[in-house]
């Protein structure tokens, strides 16, 4: 025992002079800034893909319906709404949350003696946190879900501009397995496809591995999953959660992959084969893709369908619409091909109305599926447009697909700001580097580059072909001498629609171009061509103003035995005409089975 | 490592040799080995350190694994050792004689598994849970999820929606557009 | 060893008698217990005002939340200054506090604690795992409710609740002791059936006598 | 000296004096502990409120007639002891029932309520309190010895056994109290002291940690309250004692309680800078050093 | 002083293994439990003692009062939904748990972590071996009645409770240390705070050092007791602090470095004579050793770089098939994660172990044989040892 052992533990004292070092006012004490407190929620930005509720490995969020939240395209009108009887604050759901609308307070004290109370939907529910500006926030660096979209291999512009080779690769396997890592399978996207694909799924299935279970779940709701891999106008990415912080998940090219991947022949053992027969007969008129996968549903159902088709092969637009370097005609084949093989008979170069009347077709079949699509090209009306040079685009995209001649002397310009526009003037493109080794193409178009009505990567690749655009301008005159056609005359287009969002065009008269062309190719619409509906049917059916079919949300029209869909009701886009050809086909069948 | 495995291989034809990083190893033996191979590890190769004793549900293969993990304090390196056992009859060699310390995990181990180790101490006696009635809780076929609603009932009044499905009534309600 | 002591057995004394034991009987009160009555009105207001300016706590660190005692013990926060102290002994605290989940294991302590302890009594749960399971809502050993077994007075929201958040449910307590609220000891008594088969629904080994004042 | 009636009264007011002083003194000492750990600790009447909390408790569970009267015992200790000592030298009204030959029924006093208790904490079964309590007799047993010593010298030093006659003895000059004329009995006193007033290193015995909370394990309630009583009582008479028997007395109330807090102190300073020693290491502490100058002390006389 | 003490050579009768036969019926032995409700144990789990006057005769842990069944609940969440579960397994220094569990997971599915990442990683594994080690010493103090070290040490830990606060977002339960990297970088002026600490812990350890470690019955009780002998170090499975205390110098920091710890200078601090004292003594000199390392981390850590490795979409992360076992160095000793993969999303099991759980049981019944009962607590205190880590 050292003396110094007694004596010196007795310092201790000298804290009797120190201040005390507590904290005066505990509890209004303020956390740190990056403090993970209660949830606050920004419900305008919150779109309700329920990542929050997914990665939350308490099950403590439920995702709820809030009022005046409207459910709409791209928002589930779902809100998380947290209970604190489970949340661990780990603040994974602000990592995850794939808007960011998600975010952390720095509060921390909540006192009740019911434990009822607490849960509650952030943002909707007022809590005196609301306010806080201090909390945790998603950091910037990291993610915890990949922004960045695996890179797709496409043909440099040099190389596909010699000839109509597919452009884009598609994924290799690690590619499509990396891609479709990056869905949060939250669905939101479901609603807005119009075949209201079931797009989380075959994307689930493509990372387990499991193609052919991908394949059946495209063909539940879609029979053309390889045309749609490659020129779906995509609507689904446009609201994928994922494109609120970073690159949308490449759906299209993932459902390319899965149909690409697995070889014709192998089709039938995967998916369904056609119940037993009922006997009943079902005439589509058009081998579209609203007539073909009207086709196929009815014929799942085991009905006899006949699909009359006027052009040579099956496939309408799809076929002659699309050039071949966005959609290889063997793959379009492909899907054909299996429609085909369940049973579709389909009876091409049968002009309805010419070859067979609509009303011998009513007497031989239960119903019938008019799905003629828009194949007329329309005009600008400017002032020369009649010259015999001026030449419509979904003509001569049919003739080039027939393999006929088609007129493309440089200079061209193309008038159009869509999708025909730019396969036109890149179809011409091609042409001319073979015919000419140049390309002397210019495109104008009344809308500017960023309301282009046409994607985005058409025009970047247009461009890289060295196509020249020019929008923002209008169409004033065809300049021409005679047969020869000297160019275009066009206008500053100040804007394109009124206040009401209608197609409304206002010029500046003092800003106008000219363009030298030898040939003038229009490709600002289509219109449909009804003539082979007599009159004695059409005056019973009821009609618009405009003379367009009127049709139920089943695409029946006023006679219970015609339906009519694809682009004759919805305009162009290939999705729809495919969702509607199904939405058709499931009333058809309800009908044919006597069911309501 | 090598001279581990040289060893492994010719006296307890050990198999599935695996080098994780520089100083980890993990080898497979017969059941029939375990106890020798384990005191040759401990008293010729230096392995005095006993890491862990564990087990591993291997369901689909109708297998538990038991994993011994030694560790050479003067190499600085680890070996673990796996051995196989029926599941439906676990039955393994009780290594408390080499280290005292295993008792314990073998307890562990018998409790959460329903692993018998015959001879160990107090081996059959509770030792984390307590009045458990149901099968061990760590193996794969016991549903802890299951258990816990049936048992503790979660409080009522909670609902979720799942976006998609939600969407879809309100959207499109029988498969036809808006 | 420990279900063992509680059997009925012979024993042979110091003295060299032999005599039956049966602790369950012996050792136990097993009187049912009866709510207490409140005192007169003005004499309870007092009452009550000591009890809510003297918190005595039992010192049971049932689960994480515990650790946040110590820091409220120690200089930082310093909850003796508003009238809370630790205690080590169940009859001697009037406040239990259920710091977290609760294994079967533990539930079955704190019941004997809890009840151990005496009228007025006070409960405060704390963290999410009392309200509704918790991180743990899966776990086939902890619970998910402890209002099913024992009365509560307060819950304080955390996974763990900072010790500023204790100390704001203390402050609530004591609101609602002064406020003749802290009625949980007899809400207990009057509901001991209910309580009571809930508690013995997942304490399969109930090796306790039922009732432990 | 004679007995009258209102001397009962005196006692009582001088009885409710010192518990008031007793708990004030606590709450103070408390708070300077707390000081020591840089935090501000109780508030400094605290210990009203715990009291009157333990007496407001509804319920109460007595395991036997013994547990019951465990803390009565102990508080008539010290009650006893407070009451048989005079409070203020010279004071009618606070010299309470101090008459004759006192010193032995105090030493007796001392030690009746940890008997008292031994008996109570006996009775409630619990296998801490039966630990505690053995603690506890050892304890004091042995910290007693020295204190016994130290009496002895005086009593020896002074002729006399009264009290007040030894108060008297030191009045008249700070040189007159024991501690300057017999500096030994009182370091063996004040080393005995340390080891009677429970703290540390001498509260093994009341130790949450060590096992056993000590006798009062199963004591609540009231049985608490009236323990808790005791505990501002008994510890301002042991201190007022010592006070009297070597500090000089006190001739008013001031004079006292300054006197009663730096007495107080003493233990208080030693107690929160060291642990607590193991019951057989502090009877074995008391045993050596505090006992040897003792002994001396009475050889020195 | 021999004269007190009993003559034991031939009572109580002993079995052959060399435990004592134990009758309780004679009542000459007590049968009692510290805790779980005791503030005598650490944490919450118990020992069922039998003593015979103040000597413990023999002791049983019990465990499982904290069990949650981590490693089931792990089997059905996703990597990334087990990373807030991990932390819960030990409260006083979390972050062992969150290290070992990403190092599992980067080791199993080959992530290369960020340079920074490592350096702040190991900034927040030394804080947190501050932070446990300061509360641990306030419970040594305290476990032996000595009020003011606990009282100083927690507030100091209180600090460094706020410095994490600051820098992770979280006071108690960082979770911080995600797969991959951490979570954020250090916030503006942290480093200085942080220093100011650091002052503030070496000023009050060195009242500590005279108040608790140079105090005579500080001594007394520890000195001597519970003596682990260095030959039960491989046996019993000894690690960390217990087993440097007693001359053998195990610390993992040292022996497979990991994170920064290869480019930090410092040795592990020993011991000799393997007795409570020593042990606590070893701590608080490793503490002061960990201050040391934060200065050397804060002075060494590079100012900028990314902190985070890109991960995967971590709902839908499949690990490949395989096992490992990762280790770090905790307050306790040897803490480690053994993780098998399926390669499925779900960990298909992970294994923690915690240096309490071989020192809490086996050690502790050896241990405490023969140890007067009021030393119990502090035996246990001097183990530092932590139930929710044995059990789960």
């Amino acid at each position: 025992m050292k003396i110094s052992d007694i004596l010196q533990p007795l310092t201790a004292w000298k804290n009797l002079v120190k201040d005390p070092i507590t904290i005066k006012d505990p509890l209004n004490r303020v956390a740190a800034p990056r403090y993970r407190g209660f949830h606050k929620n920004d419900l305008e930005t919150c779109i309700g893909c329920g990542t929050c509720e997914a990665i939350c490995q308490n099950a403590a969020i439920d995702m709820v319906p809030v009022e005046g939240i409207e459910t709409k395209d791209g928002d589930s009108g779902l809100r998380p709404r947290i209970d604190y009887g489970r949340c661990c604050w780990c603040g994974l759901c602000v990592d995850i949350c794939t808007t960011g609308s998600l975010t952390m307070s720095n509060a921390y004290q909540w006192i009740d003696n019911d434990p009822e109370v607490f849960r509650f939907i952030p943002g909707a529910e007022e809590k005196p946190w609301d306010t806080a500006d201090k909390g945790y926030k998603r950091p910037e660096n990291y993610t915890l879900n990949p922004l960045k979209r695996v890179s797709m291999e496409e043909l440099n512009p040099a190389d596909r501009i010699q000839g109509f080779m597919e452009i884009v690769k598609g994924f290799s396997r690690d590619q499509a397995l990396q891609e479709a890592d990056r869905c949060v399978s939250c669905g939101i996207c479901v609603a807005t496809c119009p075949a209201h694909m079931g797009i989380p799924a075959y994307i689930e299935a493509i990372r387990n591995d499991d193609l052919n279970q991908g394949m059946r779940i495209l063909y539940e709701t879609n029979p053309f999953p390889e045309v749609c891999g490659r020129v779906c106008t995509h609507k689904c990415e446009t609201v994928c959660s994922i494109f609120h912080r970073g690159d949308p998940v490449s759906i299209r090219w993932l459902k390319r992959y899965i149909a690409d991947q697995i070889p014709e022949h192998e089709y039938a053992a995967i998916l369904d084969s056609p119940q037993e027969e009922t006997g009943k007969k079902v005439a589509i008129i058009g081998a579209g893709p609203a007539g073909l996968s009207a086709a196929y549903y009815l014929r799942l159902q085991g009905h006899t369908v006949v699909i009359f088709e006027a052009q040579p092969e099956a496939g309408g637009m799809m076929r002659y619409g699309i050039p071949e370097y966005r959609l290889p005609y063997d793959q379009l084949d492909k899907d054909i091909k299996y429609i085909k093989h369940i049973g579709v008979k389909i009876r091409t170069e049968t002009r309805v109305g010419r070859d067979i009347s609509l009303e011998s077709l009513h007497k031989d079949f239960d119903i019938i599926y008019a799905a003629t699509g828009l194949h007329e090209g329309r005009s600008t009306r400017a002032k020369g447009s009649d010259h015999p040079k001026v030449y419509q685009a979904v003509n001569l995209l049919r003739d080039f697909t027939k393999g006929l001649e088609i007129p493309y002397e440089a200079p061209v310009i193309v008038i159009g700001g869509g999708n025909v526009a730019m396969d036109i003037a890149r179809t011409l493109a091609r042409l001319h580097m073979q015919k000419m080794g140049r390309v002397d193409i210019t495109l104008t178009c009344l809308e500017t580059e960023d309301i282009m009505p046409a994607d985005r990567e058409e025009i970047v690749e247009a461009r890289e072909e060295g196509i020249q655009i020019i929008p923002g301008y209008g169409p004033l005159e065809v300049v021409s001498n005679g047969d020869t056609l000297k160019g275009l005359k066009t206008v500053r287009c100040v804007s394109v629609f009124d206040e009401n969002g209608r197609f409304n065009p206002k010029f500046d008269h003092s800003d106008t171009q000219f363009l030298p062309a030898s040939i003038i190719v229009e490709a600002i619409g289509q219109g449909m061509d009804l003539s082979y509906i007599p009159e004695s049917i059409k005056k019973e059916m009821k009609t618009d103003a405009r003379g367009r079919i009127q049709v139920d949300a089943y695409y029946q029209t006023s006679l219970p035995w015609f339906f009519a869909g694809g682009d004759i009701i919805e305009g162009p886009d290939v999705i729809h005409a495919i969702a509607n050809g199904h939405t058709a086909a499931k009333r058809i069948d309800h009908i044919l089975r006597g069911e309501q | 490592m090598d001279y581990v495995i040289q060893e492994l291989k010719t006296l307890f034809s050990g198999q599935n040799f695996e080098k994780k990083r520089g100083d980890l190893l993990f080898a497979t033996l017969d059941t029939g080995v375990l106890v020798q191979a384990l005191k040759h590890l401990r008293d010729m190769l230096g392995f005095r350190h006993l890491v862990l004793i564990t087990a591993v549900d291997w369901i689909e293969e109708d297998l538990f694994q038991i994993t011994y993990l030694l560790r050479n304090y003067t190499q600085k390196t680890d070996v673990g050792i796996r051995v196989f056992v029926p599941r439906s009859n676990p039955i393994m060699e009780s290594i408390h004689t080499l280290w005292e310390t295993a008792a314990t995990y073998q307890r562990e181990l018998h409790e959460m598994f329903g692993i018998d180790f015959p001879g160990s101490p107090r081996v059959n006696k509770p030792f984390i849970l307590e009045g458990w009635q149901e099968i061990p809780p760590y193996r794969r076929d016991f549903d802890t999820k299951k258990y816990a609603e049936e048992t503790y009932f979660p409080r009522p009044g909670r609902k979720t929606h799942d976006p998609e499905t939600y969407m879809k009534q309100k959207l499109y309600p029988d498969g036809t557009e808006s | 060893m420990s279900n063992d002591d509680l059997k009925k057995r012979r024993v042979i004394g110091p003295d060299g008698i032999e005599f039956e034991v049966n602790p369950m009987e012996d050792y136990f009160c097993t009187e049912r217990p009866h709510p207490e009555s409140p005192a007169n009105r003005i004499l309870e207001k007092f009452f009550n005002w000591a009890r809510s300016e003297s918190v005595w706590i039992l010192g049971y660190g049932t689960g994480c939340g515990a650790i946040e005692m110590r820091p409220l013990m120690t200089p930082r926060f310093d909850a003796y200054r508003f009238g809370i102290q630790w205690r080590p002994t169940p009859r001697q605290a009037n406040l239990l506090m259920v710091s977290g989940y609760l294994s079967v294991k533990t539930l079955k302590r704190v019941i004997r604690s809890y009840e151990q302890m005496q009228n007025p009594k006070f409960v405060m749960a704390l963290g999410s795992c009392t309200i509704n399971g918790g991180m743990y809502w899966d776990s086939y050993n902890t619970i998910n409710r402890l209002d099913h077994y024992l009365p509560v007075d307060v819950y304080v929201a955390g996974c763990m609740p900072r010790p500023e958040s204790i100390l704001a449910g203390l402050e609530e307590l004591k609101k609602r002791i002064r406020a003749g609220k802290g009625e949980g000891a007899n809400a207990y008594i009057e509901n001991l059936d209910w309580y009571k088969a809930n508690q013995k629904k997942i304490i399969k080994d109930w090796d306790m006598p039922d009732y432990n004042w | 000296m004679t007995f009258h009636w209102m001397q009962l009264v005196y006692a009582l007011v001088s009885l409710f004096i010192v518990l008031n002083v007793g708990l004030i003194i606590q709450g103070i000492v408390r708070k300077i502990g707390a000081r020591l750990g840089r935090r501000h600790g109780i508030r400094w009447y605290q210990l009203y409120l715990d009291l009157f909390k333990n007496y407001a408790m509804r319920s109460a569970v007595s395991h036997g007639i013994m547990f019951y009267l465990g803390p009565v015992f102990r508080l008539s200790g010290g009650i006893g002891l407070f009451l048989f000592m005079p409070v203020i030298y010279g004071s009618v009204w606070f010299q309470n029932f101090s008459g004759s030959g006192d010193l032995i029924l105090l030493t007796y006093f001392i030690f009746f309520g940890t008997l008292g208790m031994a008996l109570g904490a006996g009775e409630s079964g619990h296998p801490y309190s039966a630990i505690g309590i053995t603690r506890g007799l050892s304890q004091t047993t042995a910290a007693e010895i020295p204190l016994i010593l130290a009496i002895i010298a005086i009593a020896v030093q002074y002729q006399t056994l009264s009290v007040t006659d030894i108060v008297a003895a030191q009045q008249g000059g700070i040189l007159n109290w024991t501690l300057f004329t017999n500096p030994l009995a009182t370091i063996a006193a004040l080393l005995g002291f340390l080891g009677s007033m429970m703290r540390s290193p001498f509260d093994v015995v009341m130790a949450p940690q060590e096992i056993p909370v000590g006798p009062p394990t199963e004591f609540h309630s009231n049985f608490l309250a009236v323990l808790q009583t005791n505990r501002a009582i008994f510890p301002m008479a042991k201190t007022i004692l010592y006070v009297n028997l070597f500090f000089g007395g006190a001739t008013n109330w001031p004079v006292l309680i300054i006197k009663v807090f730096l007495l107080y102190m003493w233990p208080v300073f030693i107690g929160v800078a060291f642990p607590r020693f193991r019951v057989d290491q502090s009877i074995r502490w008391f045993l050596r050093i505090p006992t040897l100058i003792g002994i001396l002390a009475i050889l020195f006389i | 002083m021999k004269y007190f003490e009993e003559d034991r050579s031939k009572f109580p009768p002993k079995n052959a293994d060399g435990s004592f036969q134990i009758d309780l019926e004679s009542h000459k032995f007590t049968h009692i439990w510290q805790g779980p409700q005791h503030p005598g144990v650490t944490g919450n789990m118990s020992l069922e003692l039998i003593i015979q006057g103040d000597e413990v005769m023999q002791c049983e842990t019990h465990v499982g009062y904290l069990h949650r069944g981590f490693e089931k609940l792990m089997e059905r969440r996703k990597y990334i939904q087990c990373f807030p579960l991990v932390c819960r397994i030990c409260v006083p220094e979390p972050d062992f748990n969150e290290y070992c569990f990403a190092a599992g997971v980067e080791e199993l599915a080959g992530i290369e972590v960020p340079e920074k990442a490592l350096w702040i990683r190991t900034l927040v594994l030394e804080m947190a071996r501050l932070a446990s080690y300061l509360m641990w010493m306030g419970g040594a103090a305290g476990s032996l009645g000595h009020g003011l070290p606990g009282q100083w040490t927690n507030y100091l830990r209180d600090y460094i409770l706020d410095r994490f606060e600051e820098l992770t977002g979280g006071r108690i339960y960082h979770m911080y240390i995600l797969p991959g990297g951490v979570r954020n970088d250090l916030p503006e002026g942290f480093k200085q705070r942080l220093l100011e600490v650091l002052d503030d812990i070496e000023q009050i350890m060195k009242d500590v050092k005279t108040v608790m470690f140079n105090n005579t019955v500080f001594k007394k009780r520890t000195q001597g007791l519970g003596i682990i002998d260095p030959s039960w170090v491989e046996p019993y499975g000894i690690t960390g602090p217990n087993a440097r205390a007693a001359g053998i110098p195990l610390d993992v920091r040292k022996d497979s470095p990991y994170l920064k710890y290869p480019e930090l200078d410092f040795e592990p601090v020993t011991g000799q004579e393997s007795d409570a004292y020593t042990r606590l003594d070893v701590r608080r000199r490793d503490l002061l050793i960990t201050v040391d390392l934060i200065r050397q981390i804060l002075n060494k850590m590079p100012e900028n770089g990314e902190y985070m490795a890109p991960l995967p979409n971590v709902l839908n992360w499949e690990i490949p098939r395989g096992e490992t076992y990762v280790r770090a160095e905790c307050t306790r000793g040897e803490y480690g994660y053994y993780m098998v993969s399926d390669g499925s999303m779900y960990p298909r099991r992970v294994n923690v172990r915690g240096p309490s759980y071989t020192h809490a049981v086996a050690l502790m019944e050896k241990l405490v044989v023969g140890v007067n009962i009021a030393d119990v607590a502090a035996l246990m205190t001097s183990l530092h040892t932590y139930p929710p880590e044995i059990e789960r």
